[in-house]
Parts: C-alpha cells; structure tokens; sequence
C-alpha cells in the first residue's frame, strides 16, 4: 500500500525561525520603565509600517483588539503578513482592507458556527493571497517556540495530511526513540496586537479568563500593541500577580479601549454582537454594498469609539453587559 | 421520520450515545456540543468537555458560540489556553473529539481548506484546518458529524486537510501519528457508520429510520461497506428529546425551533 | 583551537522518554470523578512500589510534600529513582532514608545558602548512587517535553559542557537552521508528589505564588499524590478558576497536610523554620548522631503530624505564620 | 582596607556598579542580590530582577533565602515559573545573571559540581549546575563573584559545570550556545577582572585598595592577565555603605554584623 509519508513540504516560510537575530533584538528592546501610552492611532502610525508580518491575541471574536485592526485599515496599510491563528471576526476586518497578501493560515474566512465572510473568501481566492497552510496547535507552537527562544518544536500533529504538504514544517528523526515527528519552525511576528482586561500605563497587562495562544505571541513578538479595557495602578497589577500575563518589557503600546473587543465578546464584561456581527456578513454578499459599508463605519469614523457610537451606541453596550454570563467576581474586581 | 422527532434531533441524539461517561472530549461548537450536552444530562454526567481555546470543563449554561466565548468558561474548573488542551491531547489524556467537514473519505479523511485544485487560488475557500488536524492526528477516537451526499461523501478529497486513517491500515502510524488513534464514528443525516477493522474503510453500522441501504449508495460517491446483519438506529427516548429541548438547546439554536 | 564539542553524552537514561507507551498509561488512567481522599500512608504504600521513578515539586526548601517524602522514609522505600531538579531539604530526607539509587542531577546535596548537606554528600560520595547530570532548566524541560506528549525538546543551554557530557541529552541539527542544539529527552516520572494550597476532594488543585517546574511536573507524572493545606469544595476552585494548576484526572491521591511544607516555607502561609532546618545539618555531621535523629524524628513518629508535634508545636507554628511575608490578599482567601 | 568598610562590602559595592539601569538581570541569593538591590537602590531604581524559579520583580523586603522563597515574590509583577524565566533568558530577553562556583578557570567557566575525578564517586560531592549553567549559556552577560585563593582560581576544572569562553575565542558559538553571550566581569576578595576581548582570557581591570599584582598571581593557578594601567578598585562611598547597611542587609546576613 501506498503511504503518503512527506518528506517535502511546498509552503512558504514567511519569516525565519532566526532565533539568533531575534535574541539581538530583544537584546536592544528597552526594558526601561516608561510610560507608554498613546492613541491607536498614533501605536499604528509607529509600529505597523507597510509590508510587517502582524499578528492578532484573542479568538477570532473573543477578546480581540478590533480598535487596531480598524486603524490598520483605516491607515491603509498594505502587503503586511499575517498569522491566521483562529482568526475570525479579526481576519473579516484585515480581509475587507486587503492590507495582507500572505498569511499563515490555520482557522481563516469562517466565523465559527456563524458562517463564512463572502467577502474575505473572495480576497482569498482573488490569487491576490499566498497563503501557507497550519493547525492551530502548530501555529500556536510556532509562537511558542519563538516565545523559547528555540528554532523549532517537534509534533505529532499535521503528519500525513496536505495540510503538511502546504505547510514549511518539516519532517524529523527523533534523535531519542527514532520515530517521525513534525518539526515546526519559530515564528516572530513584527508586531502583535492583544486586547486585555487591564494594564498600567507602562504596559504590565492582565487578562481574565483564557488566554488562548496570547501568553506565547506576546513573547513571540518583536513589537506588542497592548489595548486595555482600563488603565490601573502598578500596584493594583501587584496586588494579583497571578493574574499578569504580560510584563511591561514586552509591550511598546498601551492604548485606552474601553469595549476594545466589540462586536466581539470580552469574558467578564461583555458578549458578543451578534447582530451587529451579522451585519457585516450580510453586507459583503455584494462589493458594492460592502464598500459603501467601509467607508460609512471604517473609513469614515476618526476613531473606534466614532465606530462604536455608530455600530452600538451606550444603550446596546449595556445590554451586552446584561448579556455576559460571566460576571466579574469580587476577586479580580 | 415520525414527527416526534426531527432528523437533526435523531443525529444529536445518537451522537450523545457515542460518548463515555467519565471520558474527555474536546468538542467544537454546534451539534457536537449539543451532543456532548445530552450526554452530559443524561447517561455521562461525568464527561469532562475542554475546548480547544483552553475552557476546561465549564457548568453549560448554554451553547457558546464561539469555542472560546464566554460561554465556555462559565463555572470552569480551570482558565487554559490552547496550548493545554492541544498537548494534553498530544500527552494522550483526550478520549474523544467530534469533527465536522466539507468532504470526508472512505477512510475518513476530512476537507475543511478548499474545493478546487489551486491552494493559492482556489475555487472555494474554506477555513482550513482549525484545530481539527490537530485534534484528528491526537484524540484517541474521532468521532464526525455531517450531512449525507454525494458532494460531501467522495472518493477523493480536494485536500486532505484532516486525517483519518489516510490511506488505510497502518497508514497513521507510518506517517508518525500516535498509534491507537483515529476516526471512530461517523454520525450522517441517513445512518451511523464506523470502520472495518482490518481495511479501515467506513462502513454503516445502523440505517437511520426509514433509510435503505441503496438511499446511503445514491447519496456516497465511494464504495461504503454494510456490517451484516444491518441495524436500525434507535428512535430518541421521551427523555433525550425532553432534555435536549429543554435542557440543552431551548432557544432552538441547533435543533431548530419546534412549532408551538 | 580544540573546541569542546561533544556530540557523545555518557550519562544514563533512568526512563526511556517512550510518548507512546505514556500515551497508553494516560489512556487507561481513570478519569471518572471519584473522592480520592486517603492518608499519606496509604497514598505512598499504593503509588509509591521500590524501584519507582520519583519526582518531587516545589523548590527544595518551599512548597515541599514533605509528609510524603517522610513517608517514604518510614515505609522504607528503596531503589528509587528521583529527579534532583533543586531539590535541597526533599534531597536531605530521601538521602537519609537511602531511598533512591539512581538520581537524574541538577541540584543536589545544597540547601542554597545554607549549605552543604553532610550526609547527603556522603550518601552521593559513597558510590551507592548513579548519577546523570543535568541543568535546572533542561531538567524542567524534561517534564515539559513529557507533558506536551512529545519525546524530546530543543534547547540551547548546556552545550559545551562537562555537564552535558554527563547527561543524557544529545546535540541535533535545527532542521530549519542548522544551527547545533541539545536534545533534551521526555521525562515522565512514575509518580510526583506536589503540596499545594488548596484541592478539592478529587484533586483539582490551586497553588498561590510561583508554580517553579509544577505545571509541567504534574502532567509528565503517571501517578500523582497531592498533599494539601486545606480541602475545599469543588465550588471554591469554580470561583477562581485562574489559579487551578492541576485538574483533578491528573491525580490519584488527595492528602490533607496543614503545614504539609514544614521546615520549608509555605508561601502565603508560613515561613520556613530555619532553626529546624539548621538543626538536621548539625545532626548530619555525625552518622551515629544523625541515626538517632531519624530515629526521633521520622522512624519514631507515627506520621506527619507526629513530627511537626514534636519539632515544631503550636507556638512554633504561629510563629512561622507571623514571619511570613506575602499576607494573603482577599482575593485568595 | 581600611575600618571604613569590609572586604565584603567592597566586593558588594563593586558588584552593584557592575549593573546597569533599565536592564534584567536573573539573581541568586547570597551577595549577588545583596549587590542587585544596592544597584536598585542607588543607580539602577529599574533594575529588574528576576528569580530562576519564578518570582518576577518583587518589591524586595530583604534577602532571601532560597531564589523561590516567599521573598522573592513580595509585591511581585507576576508570579511565574522557572520556565518563564528560562525561556526569557533563551529568548535574549535577559542581560544579566551574577554567580558563583568551586572553581573558576582563565576562560571563566566554572565547577560546582564536584572535586575528583569520578562523577560516580566524586571526592567532593557539590550541588551541581542548578541553573548556572542555563543562565550563563542563555543571558547576555555573566557576572562571577567569589573569594579569590589558588584553589579556586585553577588551570584545569575538575569538572566543567558551566560555560564560560569554554576553550576560548569563538568556542561558544562552535558548540551552539547563543553569539554575543558570555562572562562579563570577575569580583573576587582581591580585585575585579574583566576578559580581553580577543583571547577570552582573564585579566585584571582593578586591584582592590591594599592589594598587589603579586598578591593577585600568589593567589591564582593560571596565568592571570593585567591591563595597563591598571586601576584601583573605587572604594564604597558612604551614600553606598549606608544604603547597604541600612537598607539592603539590616540584618547583617550577607556583610556580617558590625561592631556597635
């Protein structure tokens, strides 16, 4: 029987497992304590040039930094790279300002049980998109190899399957017991973008509830734009250590966004809107329509809070707060 | 079909069956949670639900909508990340995951990433893989959940985004997958099916009401096996649809609303 | 210029790093919902046979099952194997009971500034026990290997060295780079022993402050014993779901020690007795002297509690309670 | 020397200033943190220290006793583990870690792992690398601080435990460890020493106030280097003795008691 062992794999690797180059500029990061915050705008202006692989915390529509992602789109930036780690609501965004034209695709186009997004299935199949195909256990281990400081991490996922075939993992003896395993490499994003629930004004930031693959990206990454539904007290960040996920030498950004993750769902404060995520889809069954919907809540808002005032309003941001099921204990009050 | 019950509700309930109490399972949104749910409320209350976002064994208060939304850590045992639920899948502590896909197999491989010939510009894109290769290649037992056609049902995927058992017995292990693993059920709008055991080729263990065996040939595009004697699926009890209709899915979300 | 590479190790592989054979143990293992609440006694004659390969969690002198590891000394448990990843004062105890005859290195035989254990240096001089040579993080790695389910990782520490030549690592080539790396094999110890703050009868376990190497050591071990200072309801570890470090399928047994670290510190809840800890190294220094001492202290007493009776009582307790710095915050009352 | 100070507080002074502001440094007990907590409290108030097993920038109350005791993470940013600080410190995140050995060799690797030549049946059992040598492969610079005598300072280890330059120029970087990492400064009970940036050999940078060129070859088994000129060690100002005394090491625990 014909078995289908790959031994070479076709994907583009996008960014090198260069640990050696990443040390050098961790090494030169400043790890001076200093205040760090500052207006989306101005955290994309700095830290997004045209042309740098980013990549986004959260899940998709859980705990994303919409506010970013808006302003990366509505600065225009273009040919950026990015990591397709269960992105949803996340990816819809980047797709409809077709700023990538490659990306790391693990979870991409769908919205979960909600459906595809007419719209960014169209840019990825416009032939305007190299794409490289991951799970997302193996997109999640390349972060967390970078996050190491190792070139790569063997698995025991993604053998056999095309899924392989159209990664840039390879193939590998185990230099202890023989056996296949899939080695994937490092990944270092340019920047990374992650919304949390609270950080101080030089970066050290917290987040309730899961942490999806954001513990490892934002170590993965070179530059890190936190957004945070509030802005606390050093001491308040010291007085629940084991809530901290990041320490501020990781972090060049900490932008003030309250509702940062809307239409998403952020754990503890607010659920999703689903009608308002709805809307989206509906409006990118036809280009024109979608269009005009970009420019009327993307392109044509100064801010995020000018998109939130027109998407949501105050009366809808309270009842996703009625809606939350997860409400803020005492404890990480 | 009789009308106490609707083709969905059938599916959810034999899916529900599948599961072992005092089992884990990683299990995505939609009918697999659905089923989880039941089984949970019903014959396993002691199966622990993780999702691959890093919820681990929440208090369902109801179907998330996302596998990592809040819904998915209400009343949890712990705050995870993926990176937990994917190598405890990989150190072999997942018994169950519960797959869906655009294309599957006769070895139950899945397409999730594309229809077409072209990855860089293909006819129809799709998600990919999620975490669906991941959980398929480390999960002990891969159980899937789909409609019945000839569309889905092919003999030969677009992409083989997922893996079965690839191309047959022993084909998991020669790629360097964890040995013992692999599709287990496949739960269809017309039958329920698992694997023979030396070909690792599907084959219908039950005919869902009503169906024949030449309705489950017009609708696969591959040769499908038939173990003999042939069962019938087993109608949901009175209880399964109180509790799925009640309990699990009031607001209709899967199963549909029911008219008054 | 000779340059030290050095691409043979002679240090012995104590447990073969077989993801496997681990894969089909964690299969069988139970993971219904059962009380496994038992006495320190049966927990060690149950998961604790001669010749099993042993690791101990917590930090040498903090945090430490010491109850069990007294325990072990009691039943006269020999031949073990035991993983010396900063293992300080849980290394004293185990050498004086010569329990173990095979030890994977990384610190042994120190107390950090307080020294040198005499008899555990004459217990690793005497020739009684195998050596392999680690490093504090390679041997951490060694667990983490084993819980993520994958027979080796890479790293780049410990190259060059005769610490290296002594382990049992290899050097491997980054398929990716190129670049030399060690190979650090899966670890996966037959049974851990864990102290923590707080579990619930099933073994759902929270741990306030640093988590040293525990995260990874619970799931790398194939049984687990976890002592306690206090035993909760399950709807306590629901509150505060953050701080949950180990799920109950992890363990096999729920023991409830108070003051289960002692001499060693308890972060949050004493601090370590120094004066005890001082008074077994000045009986070391003299074997017939330091056999009546473990004949007072640990074959002469009943259990654990028999022993912090006699070597610490009431009044000595709340003392270490007060010295105590990290005052529990409400948050994780 | 004279009664103004003693020898160990010249050697903690001297070690503070080794350490620059705004940068990591991973931190054992014993006078390496006496000297990171005078730096912090003199010139480097953003020092940040970090602790093996997993304490992330405490506010430091006083010296600890173990790198993992409840000291080490009073007030801290994080409670982490000892991977997230080893990993940092793979990652090129971490400039400096300060630490001690049995014996040190003109490359600046060192030995705490045994005396002898049978690691079976060592002469002299030692607690082995702990972290020393991770943190010596992986952080940017290493700092050494010891007593300065020929059976510390000798030609040939009995066992290599933690690199330093290994066999000298480019030696690290042929067997893998990360470029640009390695020994940094010696503070010993005679003078401070640096490396020639070509050779990779030892030599003195400074004499400490009192001590000769012969004193520091008398106490030394390999061939010690010196530059020309060669300085005298600074003495400890008495901004730096009082913070010391009073708000470092109160207690005395690692500069000893003083005479009322």
């Amino acid at each position: 029987m014909a078995i289908n062992v790959i031994d070479e794999t076709v994907g583009t690797l996008f960014s090198e497992p260069d640990v050696d180059g990443a040390r050098r500029w961790f090494a030169a990061k400043s790890r001076v304590l200093s205040n760090k915050v500052m207006t989306v705008r101005e955290a994309v202006e700095r830290f997004v040039p045209d042309g740098a692989y980013l990549a986004s915390g959260g899940f998709g529509t859980v705990r994303i930094a919409t506010a970013v992602l808006h302003e990366i789109v509505r600065q225009r930036k273009h040919n950026l790279g990015f990591a397709g780690h269960t992105t949803t609501h996340d990816f819809e965004i980047l797709a409809a300002g077709q700023c990538f034209d490659r990306c790391d695709a693990a979870y991409v186009v769908g919205l979960e049980v909600r459906g595809l997004s007419p719209n960014a299935r169209r840019y990825m199949e416009s032939g305007q998109v190299q794409v490289t195909e991951w799970s997302n256990a193996t997109l999640g281990w390349r972060f967390k190899a970078a996050a190491m400081g190792v070139p790569f991490l063997p698995a025991r996922t993604l053998l056999g399957t095309d899924t392989f075939r159209h990664s840039a993992g390879r193939t590998i003896e185990c230099p202890f017991t023989g056996q296949t395993l899939a080695a994937v490499p490092a990944l270092f994003p340019d920047v990374g973008v992650i919304h949390v629930h609270r950080a101080d004004v030089y970066g050290n930031a917290q987040i309730d509830g899961i942490s999806v693959a954001d513990w490892d990206l934002a170590r993965a990454c070179k530059r890190l734009i936190i957004t945070t539904e509030r802005i606390v007290e050093t001491d308040e960040i010291r007085r629940n250590p084991e809530l901290t996920q990041i320490p501020y030498w990781l972090v060049d950004a900490v932008c003030h966004v309250p509702y940062g993750s809307y239409p998403g769902n952020m754990p503890y404060v607010h659920y999703s809107d689903e009608a308002h995520l709805a809307k989206w889809m509906e409006a990118e069954r036809d280009p024109a329509t979608f269009a005009e919907f970009l420019n009327t809540y993307i392109y044509g808002t100064q801010d995020f809070e000018g998109y939130l005032t027109l998407a949501a309003g105050e009366a809808r941001l309270a009842e996703l707060c009625a809606l939350e099921p997860l409400k803020r204990t005492p404890e990480v009050a | 079909m009789t009308e106490r019950y609707s083709l969905m509700e059938l599916m959810v309930c034999v899916a529900a069956r599948q599961l072992e109490d005092g089992k884990t399972a990683v299990i995505g949104t939609g009918m697999p949670l659905a089923a989880a749910m039941l089984a949970q409320k019903t014959h396993a209350p002691s199966l622990i639900i993780l999702f691959e976002a890093g919820g681990v064994a929440p208090a369902l208060e109801r179907l998330p909508l996302s596998v990592a939304d809040s819904y998915t850590m209400t009343g949890g045992l712990m705050h995870s990340s993926m990176d937990e639920i994917m190598t405890a899948c990989q150190r072999g502590v997942v018994d169950y995951t519960f797959l869906g896909g655009a294309q599957i197999d006769c070895f139950g491989n899945l397409n999730s990433t594309m229809v077409g010939t072209d990855l860089q510009r293909p006819k129809v894109r799709l998600p990919g893989s999620g975490g669906a290769n991941d959980l398929a290649s480390l999960c002990w037992k891969t159980l899937i959940i789909t409609p019945h056609d000839k569309r889905r049902f092919v003999p030969k995927l677009d992409f083989l985004t997922t893996p079965g058992y690839l191309s047959g017995a022993g084909a998991r292990e020669a790629v360097g997958l964890p040995a013992g693993t692999g599709p287990y059920k496949v739960i269809s709008t017309l039958a329920l099916m698992g694997y023979d055991p030396d070909t690792k080729r599907m084959r219908v263990e039950s005919l869902h009401p009503g169906v024949t065996v030449d309705d489950v040939r017009a609708n696969t595009g591959f040769e499908m096996g038939f173990v003999e004697p042939l069962a019938v699926t087993a109608e949901p009890t009175d209880e399964e649809l109180r509790v799925l209709r009640e309990d699990v899915d009031p607001q209709g979300l899967i199963i549909g609303k029911r008219a008054a």
